[in-house]
C-alpha cells in the first residue's frame, strides 16, 4: 500500500514538475522579452501560450542526427544520464508539510551526489560528440561543475550547523523555530555563496559557459539535436527548479509562511520558488558572460574562503549563544 | 579629448554589488514598459513614399499601357543590368515601339536609378515589398507581370494613379529647370527647391518662411 | 610640409631612383624604381622631417598597353603626427614581376600584399606569407589583371567542380523519395545519373 | 576525443605527446560577425596562434568598378560595409568629387554630414549590440536595436532603403531632407543621451563586463599604427587620428566636435572610444539640423547619371551595355586622367578609395582601402595569448565587417 502510494506520488510529482518546465521555458521568454522591450512569444495560442508544446512537438519529432565519429552508447547515454539525475534529485525535496516522496536523513548530500551526476552526462556529451567544440564545453562544464560543487556544499554547511540535521524536513522544521523562522538571515553569507554556486551549478548565465553560444556555437550540446537537445533542455530545467527549491528549503523556510493559506499547503513554497525561478531570468537578461579562468578564480578566491569563514562564524556564534 | 573614466569601486559598491543592482534594477523597470516590437502580420508598419520595392510599369490611364518609350535610359544606367527592353523602330518616324520590357527582379539591387533616369515616368518602385515566392520564375517581370504589379498596387493602397507621387519619379529639392518634361509633376511645397526645410527655433519650417521672418 | 616638398626631398635623396612626379588634384605620386623601395620606404617612415608612418593603402595596378611598364605597386602614405601625405608609385614590369615586401617596416602591409599578389600576380620578396587571400588556393590567373575577362574567361575553378561532386553524391540519399532535385528545374545535367 | 578504435589501441604512447589543439572557428559561427574563419591553436584554451581566412564574400567589387561608370559603382558600396552604407555612400562620393574637381552645395555638405554621422550611430549601434551580446550581455542587443531602428526609419523616410540606402549621387544627394524628417531627428537627438546612459547601466561599471575587457587584446600605439588600424580601433590605443579633423570633408570643418582617444589601447578603451563617439556624433547631428542652409543639393556640373549616348550605340538591346557605355562616356570632357586617394571616416575606420582615371567614365582602376580587412589582419597579433573567450571580444571590438573586408 505505502509503496502504491509513493508511486502516486512520484506520478504526480513528475506531472507537476514536467509542466513546470515546460512552463518555465515560455515563462523565461516572455520574462526576457519583456525585459528587452520586445513581446517574447506570441504567435501559437494567444500570447503564445501553446509555444512550450509546439516546441516539444517540434524536437519530438525531429530527425536525429547523430555523428558518424560519434562514441554512440556514450553519445546516446549522456543526455539520459543528465535527465535521470536532475530528476532523482527532486525525490527527497519537501514540498509542504509531509509531502516528501522520500524523507530521507541526508537529503542534502543525496541532492549534491544528484546534481555532480548531472554534470557527468554534459562532460560525456562533450566528449563523445567527438566534436571541438563539443570537447572544449564539456571540459569546461567538468571544471566548473566541480569546483563550484564545493562552494556550494561549505556554503550549506552552515545551515546544516544551525539546523542539527541533514534530513531537508528537519531544516524546515528547525527554520520554523529559529528567531528569525528564516536562515537567510543569520546565514547571509552562505546564502549569497549558495546563490552564486546555484547559478554556477546550473550552468546559467553568468556562468553558462559550457554552451557559451558566443564562442562555442552551443557548447556540449552542438551536435545533438531532436529529442536528445530536448532532454539536456529540460534537464537544466529541472536541475534549475530543484536549486530553487533546494534554496528555498534551506534558507528561506520551506513551505511556511506568513500566514497559513487555507487549501493550498504549499501556496509558500511554490511562490518561493517561483521567485527563484524570475531570478535567473532576470540575471540572464542582465549579465554578461563569465570567461573561464575568471570564472575559475571567483570560485577558488571568492566563493570558497567566504564558505569558510561562514563556517567559522556560524561556529564561534553558536558555540557562545547555543 | 582623452577619456576620462574610473572604474574603481568603493568597499561598500564592492560588497553590495551596487553596478549589478543597478542593471537588475533597469531591467525589471522594462519588464513593465511597453514593447516597441510590432507584430508584424497583424500590425504593418507605414512605409515612406518612395519606398524602394516590387517593379512596376506605371500604367496610362490614357492608353491603358505602359508609358514607355524605350528611350534605354533604365536599361543603361542599371547597376546590375536587370532590365532588359526590345523594341522596334518605324523606318520612316524613326519613333519607337514597344515590344518587351523585362525586370530580372533577382538580380535587381533596389537603386532606383531606373525611376529616376526615366523621362516620362514610367517605371517605379512600388512600396510592397511582400512577394516572395518558393519558385524562381515568378521574379522574372516581363510587362504584363509588371503592368499588374501596378494596378495591384493601385487597387491595395487605393491610390490615383494619375496623383501618383514617388521622391524618385520627381526628386525632392531639385529647381524645375533641371528636370525633364515628364517629370515636372505637381508636387507639396516641401519638395520643391524653393520651399525646401530649415531648422528654425525649435522646428522645421520651409525656408521661404524662415527668411521672411 | 607640402607634397611637393617631400617629393623635391626623395628626388634629392634618391636621385636615379625617382621617374616622375605627378600632381593630381593636389596630391602628388612619385614614380620610382622597383629596386631600392624598401630602402626609400624605411627612410620616408624613419625620418623625423617626414615621419610618414601610416600605411594608409598599398595596392596595384595594371596599366596594359597604357604604358610601357606594365605593374604599378602604389603605396599612399600620410603621416599622422605630422599631418601631410604623399604617393609612392612604384613601376614593376612584367617580364620580372616582383619587388620587395615592406612588412618590416609596417606589419599591416602584410595583408596588402597578399591581396596585391593574389588579385594582380605580383610577388613580393621577403614577405612572410605570401599566399592568395581572397580568391581559394587554387584559383587560377590573377582578376584584377586587365587581360583577364569579367566573366573568367568560362573557365571554372577547380574547387567549384569538386563541389558540383559531392553535391551529387550527397543527392544520391533521397529521403523518403521527397526529395526534388533543383537542376532538374533549372535544366542543369540530372544528378543522379 | 574518442578516436579511431584500431588506431588509439596502438597509438596511445604517441598520443600522449604534446600536440597543440586545433580549431576552426568560423566561417558559420555565431561571434565571428560573418563568414570570417579563424583558424586557432590552443593550448587548453590559450590561443597560441590564429590564422584568419577570408574571401568567403568576395564579390570582386573592383573588377566589377572597372566595368561600370562612376555613379554605378555608388550601389556597390551599399554592400561593402552593409550596417552604414550610408557612411560609404558619401565616402565614395567625396572620393569620386575630388577625383572630378566637383564642388558640392553647402546644404548637401550638411545633409551628407548628418546622414554620415547617423550611419555612424547605426554602425556604432550594431557594434555595441553585437559586442555585448558576444560576451553575454544580451539585453544591451536589443536596446541597441531599438535605437539603431529609429535611425533605419529615418534612412527609409529620405532615400526609401533602410539599409542600401544609395543616397548620395556624385555631386551631392539624391533627394533633400523632408521638415518631418528633420523634426524627428532632432527628437531622437534630444532622447538619444538618455538611451546611452541605459546601455552604460548595464555595462558600463559591470565587473563581469570590466573584465572581460579591460586588459584583453592590447595593442600599443606604435604597434597600432604599424598595423594599420584606424579609427576607434586605433584611437583606443591613444593614437590622434581621425580623417574628420585630419582631412576634412563636407561639412565637417564647419561642426565642432572632439576625437574621444583612449591610452591603454585595450577592449575597454576602445569600447569607451566608441562609446564617447556616440555622443559626439549626436552632437554633430544635432549642429547640422540646426545650421541646415537652403539652397540646391546637387552641384550644377555633377554628371547624370546617365550619360548622353546616341541611338546607334544601342542596337543589340538584350545585350550587356558594358561596350556602349564605355564609349560614351569618352565623349565627355571632365573626364580627365590622373589618380586620387581620398579617405573618410566610416564607422569602423578609415575608408579609402584610390582611383586611376584615363579619361574615361569607368574607373581605370579602384581600390578600396577597407577597415575591416586590416583590422582582421590585425587580429593574429591581437589574439595571441589570449583565451577563447578573448577572441570574441577582440573581434567584437575591432568592429570589423565581412562584406566590407573581403568586397
Amino acid at each position: 500500500m505505502e509503496i502504491l502510494w509513493i508511486l502516486v506520488k512520484i506520478i504526480i510529482v513528475f506531472a507537476v514538475v514536467m509542466l513546470h518546465v515546460m512552463y518555465a521555458t515560455y515563462f523565461e521568454r516572455k520574462v526576457i522579452g519583456h525585459m528587452q522591450v520586445r513581446m517574447g512569444p506570441m504567435r501559437v495560442g494567444p500570447h503564445g501560450i501553446l509555444q512550450p508544446i509546439a516546441d516539444g512537438l517540434k524536437l519530438f519529432f525531429k530527425e536525429d542526427i547523430i555523428p558518424t565519429v560519434a562514441d554512440k552508447k556514450v553519445f546516446y547515454a549522456a543526455p539520459l544520464i543528465c535527465l535521470i539525475s536532475a530528476l532523482s534529485a527532486i525525490a527527497v525535496l519537501p514540498f509542504f508539510e509531509g509531502f516528501a516522496i522520500a524523507n530521507i536523513n541526508i537529503g542534502i548530500l543525496y541532492i549534491f551526489a544528484m546534481s555532480s551526476l548531472a554534470s557527468y552526462g554534459v562532460v560525456l556529451a562533450g566528449w563523445s560528440s567527438n566534436s571541438k567544440y563539443s570537447f572544449l564545453g564539456g571540459l569546461r562544464s567538468s571544471a566548473q561543475v566541480i569546483s563550484y560543487e564545493i562552494a556550494m556544499g561549505l556554503s550549506l554547511v552552515g545551515v546544516m550547523m544551525m539546523a542539527g540535521s541533514l534530513n531537508l524536513t528537519d531544516i524546515v522544521h528547525a527554520q520554523m523555530n529559529s528567531p528569525f523562522k528564516v536562515y537567510l538571515i543569520p546565514q547571509i553569507i552562505g546564502f549569497f555563496v549558495f546563490v552564486v554556486a546555484m547559478f554556477a551549478e546550473t550552468n546559467r548565465t553568468p556562468f553558462d559557459l559550457p554552451e557559451a553560444e558566443s564562442e562555442l556555437v552551443a557548447g556540449y550540446c552542438t551536435e545533438y539535436s531532436g529529442m536528445r537537445f530536448a532532454l539536456f533542455f529540460m534537464a537544466e530545467y529541472i536541475g534549475m527548479i530543484v536549486m530553487s527549491c533546494l534554496a528555498v528549503t534551506c534558507f528561506l523556510g520551506g513551505w511556511s509562511g506568513p500566514f497559513e493559506v487555507p487549501g493550498i499547503p504549499f501556496f509558500w513554497f511554490l511562490l518561493k520558488v517561483y521567485f527563484f525561478i524570475f531570478l535567473y531570468y532576470w540575471v540572464r537578461a542582465t549579465l554578461p558572460r563569465y570567461r573561464y579562468d575568471q570564472l575559475m578564480a571567483l570560485g577558488w578566491k571568492v566563493l570558497i574562503p567566504l564558505a569558510l569563514f561562514n563556517i567559522v562564524l556560524t561556529g564561534t556564534i553558536k558555540s557562545i549563544f547555543g | 579629448m582623452k577619456i576620462q573614466y574610473d572604474t574603481k569601486k568603493s568597499l561598500v559598491e564592492r560588497i553590495f554589488l551596487l553596478e549589478i543592482v543597478k542593471g537588475l534594477g533597469l531591467t525589471l523597470r522594462r519588464l513593465f514598459s511597453k514593447s516597441v516590437t510590432i507584430q508584424y502580420p497583424k500590425e504593418r508598419k507605414e512605409l515612406f513614399p518612395g519606398f524602394r520595392g516590387k517593379h512596376a510599369l506605371i500604367r496610362d490611364p490614357k492608353t491603358g499601357t505602359a508609358r514607355c518609350v524605350a528611350c534605354m535610359r533604365c536599361a543603361s544606367v542599371c547597376p546590375a543590368r536587370c532590365i532588359s527592353i526590345r523594341f522596334t523602330t518605324d523606318e520612316k518616324t524613326g519613333g519607337r515601339k514597344l515590344e518587351s520590357y523585362e525586370i530580372d527582379a533577382l538580380r535587381c539591387i533596389f537603386c532606383g536609378y531606373c525611376e529616376e533616369v526615366c523621362p516620362v515616368n514610367a517605371v517605379v518602385l512600388t512600396e510592397d515589398y511582400e512577394y516572395s515566392d518558393y519558385e524562381r520564375e515568378p521574379f522574372h517581370f516581363d510587362m504584363e507581370a509588371l503592368l499588374n504589379n501596378w494596378d495591384k498596387f493601385v487597387e491595395k493602397n487605393k491610390i490615383d494613379p494619375e496623383r501618383y507621387l514617388n521622391p524618385f519619379l520627381r526628386p525632392r529639392g531639385l529647381a524645375l529647370g533641371e528636370l525633364p518634361a515628364g517629370k515636372r509633376m505637381d508636387v507639396p511645397e516641401e519638395w520643391t527647391l524653393e520651399g525646401q526645410v530649415v531648422w528654425k527655433d525649435g522646428k522645421a519650417v520651409s525656408a521661404r518662411e524662415a527668411a521672411a521672418e | 610640409m607640402e607634397p611637393l616638398e617631400i617629393a623635391q626631398k626623395i628626388r634629392e635623396r634618391f636621385p636615379d631612383q625617382v621617374i616622375q612626379v605627378e600632381e593630381h588634384r593636389g596630391q602628388v605620386g612619385v614614380i620610382v624604381k622597383k629596386d631600392r623601395i624598401v630602402e626609400m620606404l624605411r627612410w620616408l617612415h624613419d625620418d623625423p622631417a617626414l615621419q610618414l608612418n601610416h600605411l594608409a593603402d598599398l595596392c596595384g595596378v595594371d596599366y596594359l598597353a597604357k604604358k610601357d611598364v606594365r605593374f604599378e605597386v602604389v603605396y599612399n602614405l600620410y603621416s599622422i603626427p605630422l599631418r601631410h601625405r604623399i604617393r609612392i608609385r612604384a613601376e614593376v614590369p612584367e617580364d620580372d614581376c616582383r619587388i620587395d615586401s615592406v612588412t618590416s617596416i609596417w606589419m599591416g602591409a602584410n595583408w596588402h600584399e597578399r591581396e596585391c599578389y593574389d588579385l594582380l600576380g605580383i610577388t613580393f620578396d621577403g614577405h612572410p606569407d605570401l599566399r592568395r587571400i581572397l580568391l581559394p588556393e587554387g584559383w587560377e590567373g590573377h582578376p584584377l589583371r586587365k587581360d583577364y575577362p569579367l566573366d573568367g574567361g568560362g573557365k571554372r575553378w577547380s574547387g567549384y567542380e569538386e563541389v558540383v561532386e559531392k553535391s551529387k553524391r550527397l543527392r544520391q540519399h533521397d529521403f523518403y523519395g521527397m526529395y526534388q532535385d533543383p537542376t532538374k528545374k533549372a535544366g542543369l545535367e540530372d544528378a543522379r545519373e | 576525443m574518442p578516436e579511431n578504435k584500431s588506431e588509439s589501441k596502438q597509438t596511445t604512447v604517441q598520443h600522449m605527446a604534446y600536440e597543440p589543439y586545433t580549431v576552426a572557428m568560423g566561417p558559420q559561427h555565431p561571434a565571428t560577425h560573418g563568414v570570417l574563419k579563424l583558424d586557432l591553436e590552443l593550448d587548453g584554451e590559450t590561443i597560441l596562434e590564429c590564422k584568419p581566412t577570408v574571401g568567403f564574400l568576395h564579390r570582386g567589387v573592383e573588377k566589377l568598378a572597372e566595368n561600370i561608370s562612376y555613379a554605378q559603382c555608388l550601389p556597390l558600396t551599399d554592400r561593402l560595409d552593409y550596417i552604414a552604407a550610408m557612411a560609404n555612400n558619401v565616402a565614395y562620393s567625396v572620393a569620386v568629387e575630388t577625383l572630378l574637381g566637383i564642388e558640392v552645395p553647402l546644404r548637401a555638405k550638411y545633409i551628407r554630414t548628418m546622414v554620415m554621422e547617423m550611419a555612424r550611430l547605426t554602425g556604432h549601434l550594431l557594434w555595441l549590440a553585437t559586442h555585448a551580446l558576444d560576451i553575454g550581455a544580451m539585453t544591451v542587443f536589443l536596446y541597441c536595436f531599438r535605437e539603431r531602428e529609429n535611425l533605419l526609419d529615418m534612412f527609409e523616410e529620405i532615400c526609401g532603403a533602410r539599409l542600401t540606402t544609395s543616397y548620395t549621387c556624385i555631386g551631392g544627394v539624391r533627394q533633400d531632407v523632408t521638415g518631418h524628417f528633420l523634426e524627428s531627428l532632432h527628437a531622437f537627438t534630444d532622447e538619444f543621451p538618455s538611451r546611452i546612459a541605459e546601455y552604460e547601466t548595464l555595462i558600463d561599471k559591470n565587473r563581469i563586463w570590466l573584465q572581460r575587457t579591460q586588459g584583453v587584446g592590447v595593442v600599443s600605439a606604435e604597434d597600432a599604427v604599424s598595423l594599420g588600424l584606424t579609427g576607434p580601433t586605433l584611437r583606443g590605443s591613444g593614437v590622434d587620428y581621425d580623417v574628420r579633423k585630419h582631412m576634412p570633408y563636407d561639412a565637417y570643418p564647419y561642426v565642432e566636435f572632439e576625437v574621444p582617444i583612449g591610452s591603454k589601447g585595450d577592449v575597454y578603451d576602445r569600447y569607451r572610444c566608441r562609446m564617447e563617439e556616440m555622443h559626439q556624433s549626436n552632437s554633430i547631428i544635432r549642429q547640422c539640423i540646426e545650421a541646415l542652409p537652403p539652397g540646391p543639393i546637387r552641384a550644377e556640373d555633377a554628371p547624370d547619371l546617365v550619360m548622353p549616348y546616341g541611338p546607334q550605340k544601342v542596337v543589340e538591346a538584350d545585350a550587356t551595355f558594358s561596350s556602349g557605355i564605355i564609349k560614351l562616356v569618352e565623349d565627355r570632357k571632365r573626364f580627365i586622367k590622373g589618380d586620387v586617394y581620398v579617405a573618410a571616416e566610416v564607422p569602423k575606420g578609415e575608408l579609402g578609395f584610390y582611383f586611376v582615371s584615363d579619361g574615361r567614365g569607368v574607373p581605370y582602376r579602384m581600390h578600396i582601402r577597407s577597415p575591416s580587412y586590416i583590422h582582421i589582419g590585425a587580429l593574429p597579433f591581437l589574439c595571441k595569448g589570449q583565451m577563447v573567450a578573448d577572441v570574441i571580444a577582440i573581434i567584437g571590438s575591432v568592429d570589423v565587417v565581412l562584406g566590407e573586408c573581403d568586397r
